[in-house]
């Protein structure tokens, strides 16, 4: 007879479909993420609203102004309005953000618990491959996009497809390892459970963990890697205003108008936080 | 023997801070955050053990006994917390949380417990993880530190130390791991041991040689022994003294003859009755109706009369106390209004 | 703007503190060049100490007749020297040869060597030297400037102090060519060592010598040369060049006092060093112009009149105010200022929606059209002028879409003719226009198809040719000033602003002056 | 484990090979001539076709890879186009730039990633976690040269403790010089390290072992570094590729600090298509890669003895 100990308050094995929702509304980091992805998202979607501007407009004999009632927030090196593009930009960010892993996240992740799990020869295959992509100079993978596929968003997202799943991969592959070795997955297998079932039901829940953690730093780093591939001709064409590209303009003024790499790059930050609550919760609610 | 002749020399010190029992719990209660809210999972115990006897703490899975140790050791999960009670050692109190109740409890306490793998650092090889107290605490050089774990293995038995300390937890068997654990607490040279169903685990061979071991230290090193388990068999043999938990509360205290032969209280008459006594084949067990209550709907007065055949009216509105039937000594006491009729059977 | 308001300036720094001093400075100081400022107190120049010189381009190699790139140019051009050179000014200045005579059928020139002029292992300059290293620049058959050299037949020594050169045809820009840093003179037969090991320890008439040099180096040291031929010169020990292709790093250094001077001061960064008391920025009128190309087979920009609506729509005062600071020159004739020849009267097309939309109208496509502008996409400052055309460009229904490339993609498409417009910069490596006028306009000889806008106009090709041989100065200025007359009208090209080279260096650094080429002579450089 | 290394050195050579096929090919296929490169705008066709001629850049693509491949096996990996001299002696004398900005970001994101990522986990939900948290984020969304030039500002000029850029002469200029771009560099790297590990550290901290050692009367310190052994996996997963990533990013860094490292050689001879030195950098890097791929995996076993070297 076991003992159950009063802190383990559920018991070992996959977590209840019921049990997620009242663990995931009851963890106060979840919702506060939430609200603050939230309040971007509203931001953005009411963005020809609340802009003093429209985001291109330029106006190129008041450039690089101070905070003001006109431009609450300044206006950038050809005149346009820090506030309204930073607003639209909202728009652009998440959607490339978030689209740009969705690949990556799902390929590498299944990946990941294919090698960890079945081991040997997928092993030893899936893992020379991370390491080849790894090993590969991204520049020189951009600039071939650039020239097969043209410059604009669709190369960002295959950027993000050829180059970042091997993160997913190898770090859900160390923690399929470790659960692999675990009781209940030996006891789950013992019981007749089909590998497909036991990795969808019993292996996953325990690896997803690592991949959402990282999955919510990657939409910032897509983010802020639109700077360097905008240079090769790769992402977010001008005009159109996204934060990446406002803080790569921003550079060259850094240290005469801070402001305006320092602005865009903190919404980069508040949106990360929202985005680190929202994966430590859910790390946390799927934990078993 | 090295043991007996340090404890002496350490044995000085303490005689010095005041008599009293190795271990005194006082009115020790425990609460669970469940939900937002707060339950009382261990309520009001008392008991005491002195150096050298060993003391039985019996009672169902969820009984909040194993609560009970963690509270007395102070490695409570964080959704608990220690409501009201002090644990006092050679009489004086000791602090419930933070450093000043580690560093109290330093060379006094210490911890074993029921799964002996996930118990272990499963990446530090076991002569590391024996030899880190005397090393970190005792300021003991590496060389030192390391002979001493070799001596607590040979100590609790283990035939190669040597070649067991460079192995890995994972790699040597159940019993073993647990004579490891063991090793491990007494390498804090503590005078109370707490046991939380250390052999429950283990067949019933290794359960045996463990309890011996236990047994053994107890009177070698002068140790006050502490035992949790819902094995009556296991209680009878080792502990002289025994307490009867039942959701959370002390339902029956006494020498453990007294307690296991002429049980004062329903509960403990019914654990005995469950028990399949190979010597007696005509007797069939007879399992206790109903189950444990959830802390968070206990029922009212007396937290057994749902399940107790001695049940009346009275005993779902009064809260029974723990103390002797009329005119019998104090040293046998029950929690139940019933108490004299128990003694007549 | 004076010298006394600049020494003012100082005071008012210590009376008002920073913030005063910048409001003054943003206010008082024009735009324009704070070249050729006469140092108030002309101290004594005081010989010795070395100059840390931090430079955005590393050099590859020191072989004059084989290299284009900046970093190459600026640094072998303090060791070896050619027979004329262009001074701060811009003017052809007699160097390594004191002057020359010309035959009446102008095909043969007679130069005459400076005498006591000595190679830094002490052997004389002889004519030898000059034949070898002419001979050698304009045969190369992969010299990027050796096109310069094509009119030349012949080079033989007459005695040892003269030179004989016969051309096949007059040739006006002659002398500027000989100017060229390609054509800077070199030891015969490279003093006796192999071409390779020359050029790893070079010999030569520079103020500064070099050893031991290895290309892609972060640092290079030059030693004063004992034997230069200017007696007490140069005021420097050796020179040390650091190689920082970043702005800011360049600029951070400077002010950390880790660096002396440095070169490609962001125009953003010219308002806020007005205010930094200890350092001085130089603005250098240069022979650069920067271009909007329009490609003439695409068929849009084959019709005239849209070519001269896209140039009148681009508003060039208002790009060089934003996106230069105010630092360069809005764009008017397709010859930069500081070019011998420029026609302040060139009659441009001026800047006007209204007449742009006129010429629109008049065109195959009144409505406008989509198009494409491609760009080198790692230039921030192309960035910055691609965003202000499509949106000057927008009012006249001429949609532009921005194609950013990396630099060998941008310059193998445009080469190519694959693009609509596209933006780059065209510099004069010599003081004669010629260069620039054959090299944009002649279609067939220029060697570029009209810088690849494929602008092929007869009558402008005969007028560049016609001054190519006249050597009348007031007859060649008219020729080129029809020619940029043509070029206005015509607008195969958009010149949107000429950028001035920036230096900032610090107040201990006295005689640091910079021609309109981009070149700095260091031998009249001293130390504070 | 020697046998284990043995085999993982030989698939990393098969690694290697095929990182050098696919840079070849791409490069190959890209726009841009390094011939015109090198000529400038007014050189003729006729002139760029000697020079391609010269470089071999006619001949067919099969034979001047099969020609690159055995230059490799004879060690000589090319002469560059822009500048004469061979690859080899530029990346030398940059590899060791490089290098020590790895080494020193590495252990600058170490140190900053284990305690934060303790207090992180020990503090759980409560202020020092969200800080932990907040710190981490603008580590990451704010970019190195943001990081680099605050530091600068900050170190070099108002307290002049560092320089403000370039790799210096003596080795402890080097070393000075190297200890703001480390920092900036591993606060690319950190943010992402201390959540993986946060992460690991919560589940570990409710393993029972961690009742143990609370119980033998170890301090809060000694318990964290326990369970951090315990929890470092997939950190070190992620610090491995991370590395791998930095040494291709050491562009930003080397730039902002004007070091003249491998990263600033592999843009300029990306962006004037120096074939042979692309090539030989890559070849490079990828050796790094896998060589520190194959030395996480060991490291990880080591630490983990549960991990069967599979």
């Amino acid at each position: 007879m076991s003992v159950v100990s009063l802190e383990a308050e559920l018991e070992p094995g996959p977590v209840g479909r019921g049990l997620i929702w009242r663990r995931a509304r009851r963890s106060r980091g979840l919702l506060a993420g939430c609200t603050i992805i939230g309040l971007i998202v509203l931001a953005a979607l009411l963005a020809p609203v609340i802009s003093p501007a429209p985001p291109n407009q330029q106006d190129l004999y008041h450039i690089l102004a101070g905070f003001s009632a006109k431009h609450p927030l300044g206006t950038d090196e050809l005149g346009r309005d820090v506030l309204s593009r930073l607003l639209y930009a909202a728009r652009t960010d998440l959607r490339v953000g978030v689209l740009a892993i969705l690949f990556p996240f799902c390929f590498g992740t299944l990946i990941g618990t294919l090698a960890g799990y079945y081991g040997r020869f997928v092993d030893t295959l899936a893992m020379r491959v991370v390491d080849v992509v790894i090993a590969f100079p991204f520049y020189v993978l951009v600039i071939g996009l650039v020239f097969v596929i043209g410059p604009g968003i669709r190369g960002i997202y295959i950027a993000f497809a050829v180059a970042d799943w091997v993160v997913y991969a190898r770090t859900v592959r160390a923690t399929t390892l470790v659960v692999r070795e675990s009781d209940y997955v030996a006891a789950a297998r013992a019981a007749g459970i089909g590998d497909l079932r036991l990795l969808a039901r019993h292996v996953l829940p325990n690896t997803i963990a690592q991949a959402i953690v990282y999955a919510m730093n990657d939409i910032v780093l897509v983010i802020v890697a639109v700077v360097t591939l905008g240079y090769l001709g790769l992402g977010v064409q001008p005009p159109t205003a996204d934060w990446g590209s406002m803080i790569g303009e921003g550079q060259d003024f850094l240290t005469t108008n801070w402001t305006l790499a320092t602005i865009p790059g903190l919404a980069v930050v508040v949106t990360g936080l929202g985005l680190s609550l929202i994966g430590d919760g859910l790390a946390n609610v799927l934990r078993p | 023997m090295i043991a007996r002749a340090r404890r002496a020399q350490r044995l000085g010190s303490r005689a010095a801070t005041g008599g009293g029992p190795a271990l005194a719990v006082a009115g020790l209660s425990v609460s669970v955050l469940r939900s937002e809210r707060r339950y009382v999972a261990v309520d009001e115990i008392s008991f005491a053990v002195g150096a050298g006897s060993a003391f039985g703490l019996v009672g169902e899975s969820g009984s909040g006994k194993s609560l009970t140790l963690r509270a007395l050791i102070s490695v409570l999960p964080p959704s608990a917390r220690v409501e009201s009670g002090e644990v006092l050692l050679h009489g004086r109190a000791v602090p419930h949380t933070g450093r000043a109740a580690r560093r109290a409890r330093r060379g006094e306490m210490a911890m074993i417990f029921q799964d002996s793998l996930s118990a272990l650092d499963p990446v530090v090889s076991i002569g590391a993880q024996v030899a880190e107290a005397p090393r970190r605490l005792m300021r003991l050089s590496r060389r030192r530190a390391w002979d001493r774990a070799l001596e607590l293995l040979r100590l609790v038995g283990l035939p190669d130390p040597s070649s067991t300390a460079h192995a890995y937890p994972h790699q040597i068997s159940g019993g073993m791991r647990q004579r490891i654990a063991i090793a491990i607490a007494l390498s804090t040279e503590p005078s109370v041991l707490l046991c939380d169903e250390p052999t429950t685990a283990l067949d019933v061979t290794v359960q045996a040689q463990i309890l011996d071991l236990l047994d053994d230290l107890r009177r070698r090193l002068d140790l006050a022994i502490v035992f949790v388990s819902h094995d009556l068999a296991v209680i009878r043999q080792l502990c002289d003294q025994t307490a009867v938990m039942y959701a959370g509360r002390l339902v029956e205290t006494g020498a453990t003859t007294a307690a296991l032969e002429q049980p004062l209280h329903p509960y403990t008459r019914g654990l005995l009755d469950a028990i399949v006594d190979l010597d007696d084949a005509v007797g069939a067990p007879a399992p206790i109706p109903g189950s444990l209550p959830d802390i968070e709907r206990l029922p009212s007065g007396c937290t057994f009369h749902p399940r107790c055949f001695l049940a009346t009216e009275e005993c779902s509105t009064i809260v029974p106390e723990l103390r002797a039937p009329t005119n019998l000594p104090e040293t046998h006491r029950s929690a139940c209004i019933h108490r004299d009729k128990m003694v007549r059977q | 703007m004076s010298d006394a308001d600049l020494v003012l300036n100082r005071q008012q720094l210590i009376r008002y503190g920073a913030a005063g001093a910048v409001a003054i400075a943003a206010g008082t100081l024009p735009g324009r060049s704070l070249a050729a400022r006469p140092r108030m107190l002309a101290a004594a120049p005081k010989p010795g100490g070395t100059l840390r010189f931090a430079r955005s381009i590393a050099p590859t190699t020191l072989d004059p007749a084989n290299t284009i790139i900046a970093g190459d140019i600026y640094t072998l051009d303090k060791i070896f020297e050619p027979l004329f050179i262009t001074s701060p000014a811009g003017k052809l200045t007699p160097w390594l040869a004191t002057g020359y005579t010309v035959s009446k059928d102008k095909k043969t020139y007679t130069f005459h060597l400076r005498p006591g002029v000595k190679w830094s292992n002490g052997q004389p300059l002889t004519s030898a030297d000059v034949v070898f290293s002419l001979d050698r620049s304009r045969k190369n058959p992969k010299g990027p400037l050796s096109f310069l050299d094509s009119a030349i037949t012949s080079i033989s020594s007459a005695g040892n102090s003269k030179v004989v050169v016969r051309l096949s045809a007059p040739w006006a820009p002659f002398i500027s060519d000989i100017s060229a840093f390609s054509n800077a003179i070199i030891p015969a037969n490279y003093g006796g060592a192999s071409e390779t090991a020359f050029f790893k320890n070079p010999i030569g008439t520079g103020p500064f010598t070099v050893s031991g040099f290895t290309p892609d180096a972060p640092s290079l040291t030059l030693k004063k040369n004992p034997n230069y031929w200017q007696s007490g010169k140069p005021y420097l020990d050796a020179v040390t060049f650091t190689f920082v292709d970043d702005d800011n790093q360049r600029l951070l250094q400077l002010r950390g006092g880790q660096v002396d001077v440095i070169d490609l001061v962001p125009p953003s960064q010219v308002g806020a060093l007005r205010s930094a008391s200890n350092i001085h920025t130089l603005l250098s009128p240069s022979w650069q112009v920067d271009l909007l190309v329009l490609n003439e087979k695409d068929p849009h920009f084959a019709d005239r009149n849209v070519r001269r609506a896209v140039m009148q729509a681009i508003d060039t005062k208002a790009l060089a105010h934003a996106a230069t600071f105010g630092t360069a020159k809005p764009g008017g004739s397709f010859f930069p200022p500081s070019l011998q020849y420029y026609s302040k009267s060139t009659k441009v097309l001026p800047h006007s929606l209204a007449a742009a939309k006129a010429d629109l109208a008049k065109s195959k496509y009144p409505k406008g059209f989509a198009t494409e502008l491609l760009i080198d996409g790692g230039v921030q400052k192309w960035r910055t002028f691609a965003q202000i055309i499509q949106s000057q460009l927008k009012p006249l229904g001429i949609n532009v879409k921005l194609r950013p490339l990396d630099h060998a993609a941008f310059e193998s498409a445009f080469q190519k003719f694959d693009y609509k417009m596209f933006i780059d910069y065209a510099i004069n490596d010599i003081s004669d226009p010629d260069e620039m006028a054959s090299f944009e306009l002649d279609y067939k000889e220029g060697g570029s198809s009209s810088y690849w806008s494929s602008f092929n106009n007869p009558s402008v090709t005969k007028l560049v040719r016609q001054a190519q041989r006249e050597f009348n100065p007031a007859k060649r200025a008219k020729l080129y000033a029809q020619i940029q007359d043509a070029v206005a009208q015509n607008a195969p090209f958009v010149p949107l602003d000429y950028p001035p080279y920036i230096n900032a260096y610090s107040t201990k650094v006295n005689g640091f002056a910079v021609n309109p080429g981009g070149a700095y002579r260091l031998e009249t450089v001293w130390l504070a | 484990m020697l046998r284990y290394a043995g085999r993982r050195l030989l698939s990393a050579a098969v690694v290697v090979l095929a990182v050098t096929v696919a840079t070849f090919l791409i490069l190959h296929v890209e726009p841009g001539d390094p011939a015109r490169a090198v000529l400038g705008e007014h050189a003729t066709a006729r002139e760029v076709q000697t020079l391609r001629h010269e470089w071999g850049l006619d001949a067919s693509l099969g034979s001047q890879f099969t020609r690159y491949l055995d230059d490799i096996a004879r060690g000589n990996l090319g002469r560059s186009f822009l500048e004469q001299t061979s690859t080899t002696s530029l990346i030398r004398s940059r590899i060791s730039v490089t290098a020590a900005l790895v080494g020193m970001a590495t252990l600058f994101s170490i140190v900053i990633t284990v305690p934060l990522a303790a207090l992180a986990a020990a503090r759980k939900e409560r202020l020092a976690d969200h800080l932990v948290r907040g710190l981490s984020v603008t580590g990451l969304g704010l970019p190195a040269f943001w990081f680099g030039i605050v530091l600068i500002e900050l170190f070099a000029l108002h307290v002049r403790l560092f320089p403000v850029g370039g790799w210096g002469t003596s080795f402890w200029s080097h070393l000075e010089g190297l200890i703001l771009p480390g920092l900036t560099a591993s606060f690319a790297i950190a943010p992402i390290l201390v959540r993986s590990l946060r992460v690991g550290m919560i589940e570990v901290l409710d393993a029972d072992f961690v009742a143990t050692l609370r119980a033998k009367g170890l301090g809060e310190l000694r318990v964290l570094a326990h369970v951090a052994r315990n929890a470092v996996l997939p950190a070190l997963n992620l610090l491995g590729i991370n590395i791998a990533f930095l040494i291709g990013s050491t562009v930003v860094i080397e730039r902002v600090f004007a070091l003249p490292g491998l990263g600033s050689l592999l843009l300029s001879s990306i962006s004037e298509r120096d074939f042979p030195v692309v090539q030989a950098l890559t070849l490079v890097m990828a050796v790094a890669v896998v060589l520190i791929n194959l030395l996480t995996d060991l490291l990880a076993a080591r630490l983990d003895p549960r991990i069967r070297l599979g």
